[in-house]
């Protein structure tokens, strides 16, 4: 334990110092500072130190300020159970200690997950590229309709979400495509899904990105997607679907509807609800490769001619190409891709498969257990559903929400009198109490 | 050596059956299939092909690659930290009183007045700092006349797409020959049209900026607004802050200046603060504390959202924590022994360094070698190479960023590295790595022939 | 090549400063001082010099190094676990309902009527039932008399030093041709004076007592117990317990049978069933289940307390955890997966296996190499070798035990190991391993000259 | 994920097993068990099996039954703040999934590991030998004891224990000297420390063994430790002095006081509170080399000349020596050793004697604060303390001790008017809570 006084992580000793500053010829540190007397800050920031069983207690003591309670949230967040090798593998130190790989001869371990990560992808979306890594899925989709407006031969400017598409994803697609004078506009949905009339309407040659999900926000598992796919491909505008890797593991392959691009959150395997922090799901067309935004991971060889992995197609990223690069994209969410794969490769193609069927079921059981409370219709909307699904409520929906959450369960209030709520294996067995709540404050 | 367990030669095919109609859904999926003891022996196996800051020195310049306590890693896991975005504010108040907390440590840190946590990475905070000079601009009806920023040549690649991100102009702005930013030029190039100048001091070089007041002036009298590029924040913890000398917005890394882990390229987090002048288009939401609690509030003007959330709000767990932990003792002196360790590990080195005097990083030049030669022969002495061939300012460029976490014991490993390397041949480094586990890996022939997934290997 | 950050060279000696008088204080204390970087890499590069179960196979027989799943050590982190032993038996219920779970959980798999938790590893576990045989021949009587514990030759020396510990003369039982009891020898040895037989079932051959009824005839008819070494309880999971065989006493090995982690030799647990009639003697305190909820209580004739608590308590929560995940389905496959991995290996082992038919694990026999150098050269091979040399029944016994972890892929690999080497010449073996970091290192030396800490280094 | 329906850890597929079958020629896989039917188990054990997810749920759900108590309590079992670098690195897989050190050249790793803790027990101690570790000091003091059998030359039966020895470990020594034909005895203790009068009387040349404690079971110096050493060795017996690492930092050396074998708890570093799970601590003298129980690691060299470590002496140990061992034990606590010699690298000298002197200070703090409550007097005994002092009330104190739970702390109630108090730096922060609990409730 060196350093007191100072930082804990500086490994110097005072005689390691003092002889460190003998060798470069300085009689104190701040001899080495070249700053100018007139922008020295010489006060203190006013932060104290702590030691390290303070700062945890503290810490700790802050987080569990936070109220215990079972969420039957989803809404684009979605917790599934996440088994114990994923923490295990994830901790170690060679993997999260490493930086970008940018010198592959050493890093061939972090490669080769990326690479499995990759590969899911590829299966899951039936597309032939995908990336290591956006941020997050709405930033995944504003990426995408810039990849839209690159790869596009015509003109064209509307970028078309869902209606239904949470508000905070219209918001970054917005920021993002607002110096490449697109516009965002939505188009009507209808019974949680797309209203395929009214998006013909909307649909015409000016438009670049048409964007669906699969399932919607509202829980909906799509039925129109060959529809909604060669509504796009005749105006020569982009398909963008927004899913997920538990959803895609059973759903209509993106391929096979004539899908584009494919966005969305993959954190869905890999993290516990982590307050929104997600991981972008980023694959597409094969026919994209020079314009794909954020990294990727290639196979090659090495001297010895071994299979060996590297970062590939590098001339796109902003740190050669610059204003010109296809993203500015740089640190971008390598570790939880990371977990995602080890989660995905714990499950295998059986387990994956299993989870999404369950994701099918639950909530047509929950559904039909709140259908059965007085005071509550479930589901709102026809069709399939996926985790979650619009409930009515009789009373108002944001008092029911709150009454809820006074008993211990948190669900979304969407509307005056609608509820949304997303069951999953994670909060599944707080089922019976939820539906007891319900009958007790519906 | 390791065949590895899980590959595209593991693969099982499962036909999918379901309850939902057969047109909705998939017919087959197929990965591989390993069991549990198979999948961790794969992944331990893989681990230890894999260099990270736990396993040696890591001076990629630029970077700033310290030593990651563990204790913050504990926090992010603890249950009381895995909650929805959706849950509402009254039920999370400790995660919004840490996000609070956070901001007010960076607000101090970096003499700011307000901070937003949304932006996601670096990169992200940069296009959210875009994002407020042209919402700042268009309020004062400038929005359409102010297309340009104005980046130096030494900047990060970063700051180029970001501006182009947001639809502006980039005018590079070339050094002077020390280094530094050429006043001269800088007054040339910022007019009517600047919508900012984005700024890392202490630049790539490692210089400060000494002139840093001026350039303040000359922008802010054009018009125009200074961006700060947190990248090299760590050499000033404790010394100078960004508000101090005039910026009016700025990004922080907290995966390079507050030890968050970079694991193997992110999550990190890039955090903006602003000015009050620009406080009112802060990206919605942001925290504050009432006396009933913690809240989130909209800016008035508000640019909307970066990020589909909050953030990486694991990653401004480990933040806080470690700003926490250090404190103003703790982060004061590890900008002291970065620039020390910088300093010494210079001197050390036999290559040659143009600029100076630098604070925690300094760029080498190579001279008559190949620098990414260098660096593949530096691997063969079990070290972890620097950032090469960038700055172009500087030739053949070995831009080296040691940190406070190295002992004087590493530094003088690491300078052997170098100067072992400094006196080998061209064939010898040409032909390096000979000791790693993989040799030279064939970058062309990865990007001639891309084959990115186990699909493109089956063919 | 890692060269220790921390050893001998390492240490900074600090003078004792204190409140207390100066002569109750030590006046120094010379140890390593280093920074959290510094241990971290240290013990991170030191991890990498070592083989565990999840790097490759671990074919030790008798040791049953199975694949420890890593949510058990979750559960052992959870901080309701981490309670003192003095707390009231009202405040920790869940510690005494986990451990009234686990002694429910072993009663049915050794089909014992009673088990105490509290040995700390397997040879405590022996000494606890040497002790309950000695409280049971005492209360009749008989505890003079009955001076000696018959042990068959195979056995773990454990078992040796156990009855040896207890005051006990062993009577070595030596094996038929076939490997397991000569019957005729056993009735010869046991008689008035006999404690207790100690029996390794299947025994450390591999091979089932098929006479154990007839066995456990002979040592009851003479007035013995009868004790069942769990070592090899992997292999009767599901089909065979031992207090169905007539066993009176058996210890259970729950880092062998039931995953939790070996942790370089330790920590493990050793509880020990007993039926009815000696159930009085159990270790106090057992724990029960009352209305009002879970207590402890002192069984009426205890031996008293073989650990100074309540035993390793974090290792019996991952090995209750380990029981509950597999279940019956579970345990049952565990063992029918490691015969067949057992039956397998051996079949594709070109060296001579001279007893049959073995269960989970085999003993094979080197013929003219040395099988010490056999497993020295396995190293070479990436394995982990076989236990060696032990039984001494075969001729430079490799006895393997590939445990139901092992696919039919590691398995092939290990025959491909294990039949290069029987292919090779005497030097190659001698010499061996080449590609290890360490290279043979010299035990006579070790022996010789034994230097036990730094400050023999130092001279 | 392989093995529905079977061992979730067995990695075989229905074809492997079939494959597998055929090359051993079985039909089944029962048809490899040589089971007579009269001893096959053909019944089930009752036990259904779960997910990990479930697993999970169940036993945290069971654990969470322990009351969330702050506990005051010490008497032989301690709790110091655990820094969280010890549990990511005794996490690693190739240290915790590792065996005993048969093959030194792949496990140089955990060899020199215990090596560093041997060193340290060394350095603490003073003594030459250490070993890297017995079950618990219950167990290290028995073990000691046996020990003095078979070094001491002249005959001795009587092993002499102060009164204060919790009974727990009195019950251990006489297990397991109970086949060695010797006695165990308490001497008299006075004002919580040994009464060297009394002991004096004890002592004759039939003493084989004189244990003390430094601090004592009630948290009090000793101040007499060479009067204890010189008596022992004036009779021929050994002295057995037990300590732990914390206190050793900073109390005087065991060598100094003329100690023969040192014992204890060394787990007090390293672990949490594991309802006494411990790590037997187990030093002593040169001399005794050849008669040491357990495990020793030793520096050699490789056969290139380089520093290796590797297991020594095991001629000494059960698998080689059998019934003539120096003790039985094999599977020892290596893990915990690795534990608690990072946890005292990290603290490094400095923070060990920081540690130990804080020890000192916090209960003559809180002894004074609890003196100050009415009705309570404070400490009890006379002399320094060490992390724990025993109080006296004036109500009864199982009384006092079962308010002082119901508010949420536990204290040890060791008489009829005393309670036993330890304090640490990892309840420290609870000290006003307590003293106002007291307030309360005394």
């Amino acid at each position: 334990m060196s350093g007191a006084g100072g930082s804990p992580y500086a490994p110097h000793t005072p005689d390691e110092t003092a002889e460190m500053l003998a060798a470069v010829d300085a009689d104190s540190v701040e001899d080495l500072f070249d700053i100018p007397e007139s922008v020295r800050f010489t006060d203190e920031y006013g932060l104290d130190a702590r030691t390290e069983q303070e700062t945890r207690r503290e810490v700790a003591g802050l987080l569990a300020e936070n109220d215990d309670v079972t969420e039957f949230l989803g809404r684009g967040h979605y917790d599934h159970y996440v088994p114990s090798l994923v923490d295990t593998i994830s901790q170690r130190s060679e993997f999260i200690t490493s930086y970008t790989q940018y010198q592959p001869e050493i890093t061939q371990g972090f490669l080769q997950v990326l690479f499995e990560y990759q590969s899911l992808l590829v299966e899951l979306t039936g597309l032939e590229i995908a990336n290591c890594s956006m941020y997050d899925a709405a930033t995944a989709l504003a990426e995408a309709a810039l990849l839209a407006k690159r790869v596009r031969q015509a003109d064209g400017t509307r970028v078309l979400l869902p209606e239904n598409t949470r508000e905070e994803r219209v918001s970054v697609v917005e920021n993002y495509v607002s110096g490449n004078d697109l516009t965002v506009e939505t188009y009507p949905t209808e019974n949680g899904t797309v209203n395929l009339d009214a998006l013909r309407e909307a649909v015409d040659d000016d438009t670049l990105f048409v964007y669906a999900e699969n399932p919607s926000t509202e829980g909906v598992i799509e039925e129109s997607l060959h529809e909604i796919g060669a509504l796009a491909d005749d105006h020569d505008a982009l398909f963008c679907l927004g899913s997920d890797p538990v959803a895609l593991s059973l759903l209509q392959r993106p391929v096979d509807v004539g899908a584009d691009v494919v966005v969305g959150d993959a954190a869905v395997l890999g993290m516990p609800t982590s307050y929104g922090m997600g991981l972008g799901l980023f694959a597409c067309r094969e026919d994209f490769l020079r314009q794909v935004p954020g990294r990727l991971v290639g196979a090659s060889e090495d001297a010895a001619g071994k299979r060996a992995y590297t970062l590939t197609l590098q001339t796109r990223e902003q740190h050669i190409r610059r204003e010109r690069a296809t993203s500015n994209i740089c640190t971008n969410q390598a570790w939880v891709a990371l977990r995602t794969a080890i989660h995905a490769a714990q499950l295998g193609p059986g387990g994956l498969v299993d989870l999404a069927e369950q994701m099918v079921e639950l909530p047509r059981e929950l559904a039909a257990e709140l259908d059965d409370v007085r005071g509550v219709r479930a589901p709102v909307n026809d069709g399939h559903h996926f985790r979650e699904f619009v409930a009515h409520t009789d009373q108002p929906a944001p008092a029911v929400a709150a009454d809820l959450e006074a008993e211990g369960f948190a669900v979304h209030a969407v509307g005056d009198h609608e509820l949304q709520v997303c069951v999953t294996d994670a909060n599944e067995p707080a089922i019976p109490d939820l539906v007891a709540a319900f009958e007790e404050v519906a | 050596e390791y065949e590895p367990l899980l590959s595209e030669k593991s693969t099982e095919e499962v036909e999918v059956e379901s309850s939902l109609p057969d047109d909705l859904t998939r017919d087959s999926l197929e990965l591989p299939d390993l069991s549990e003891p198979e999948l961790v022996r794969h992944y331990v196996r893989l681990s230890q092909q894999n260099y990270g800051v736990d396993t040696g020195p890591y001076p990629l310049g630029s970077c700033t690659m310290k030593y990651n306590p563990k204790f913050t890693e504990d926090l992010a896991a603890r249950p009381e930290a895995a909650v929805h975005p959706d849950r509402s504010e009254e039920s999370v108040q400790g995660t919004l009183g840490l996000l609070h907390g956070l901001q007010e440590q960076l607000k101090k840190i970096g003499g700011m007045d307000a901070v937003t946590l949304q932006p996601p990475a670096g990169a992200a905070g940069e296009f959210a700092g875009i994002l407020l000079a042209k919402a700042y601009h268009e309020s004062r009806g400038e929005g359409a006349q102010r297309d340009e920023i104005v980046i130096p040549d030494s900047a990060h690649g970063t700051n180029f797409a970001s501006a182009a991100l947001g639809g502006y102009d980039v005018v590079e702005l070339p050094s002077a020959d020390d280094g530094r930013v050429d006043l001269d030029a800088l007054e040339a190039a910022v007019g009517e049209n600047t919508a900012a100048l984005m700024l890392t001091n202490p630049n790539t070089l490692g210089l400060f900026e000494r002139d840093i007041e001026e350039i303040a002036d000359v922008v802010h009298d054009a018009g125009g607004l200074l961006y700060y590029d947190g990248a090299n924040l760590n050499a000033l913890l404790g010394r100078a802050r960004p508000g101090d000398m005039g910026f009016d917005i700025m990004h922080f890394n907290v995966h390079k200046t507050f030890a968050t882990p970079h694991g193997g390229g992110g999550p990190g987090a890039g955090p903006v603060g602003v000015t009050d002048d620009l406080a009112e288009f802060l990206p919605n939401p942001q925290v504050r504390e009432t006396d009933a609690g913690f809240e989130f509030f909209e800016p008035d003007s508000s640019i909307g959202k970066v990020h589909g959330f909050y953030g990486n709000w694991l990653v401004l767990v480990k933040a806080y924590a470690y700003i926490a932990r250090l404190g103003d003792d703790g982060l004061g002196d590890a900008a002291a022994k970065a620039v020390l360790n910088a300093n010494y590990l210079a001197e050390q080195v036999e290559y040659d360094v143009p600029f100076e005097p630098f604070h925690h990083e300094f760029v080498a030049s190579a001279g008559d070698q190949d620098a990414a030669d260098v660096a593949k022969r530096m691997l063969d002495y079990a070290v972890h190479p620097p950032t090469t061939k960038w700055p172009e300012i500087v030739s053949e460029a070995l831009m080296t960023e040691p940190t406070e976490v190295e002992s004087k014991r590493t530094l003088d490993q690491l300078a052997a590295a170098f100067n072992a390397v400094a006196d080998e041949s061209t064939e010898t480094i040409e032909s390096a790595p000979e000791r790693t586990t993989a040799r030279r890996i064939d970058q062309t022939e990865a990007a001639r022939n891309p084959r990115l997934s186990w699909h493109a290997l089956d063919n």
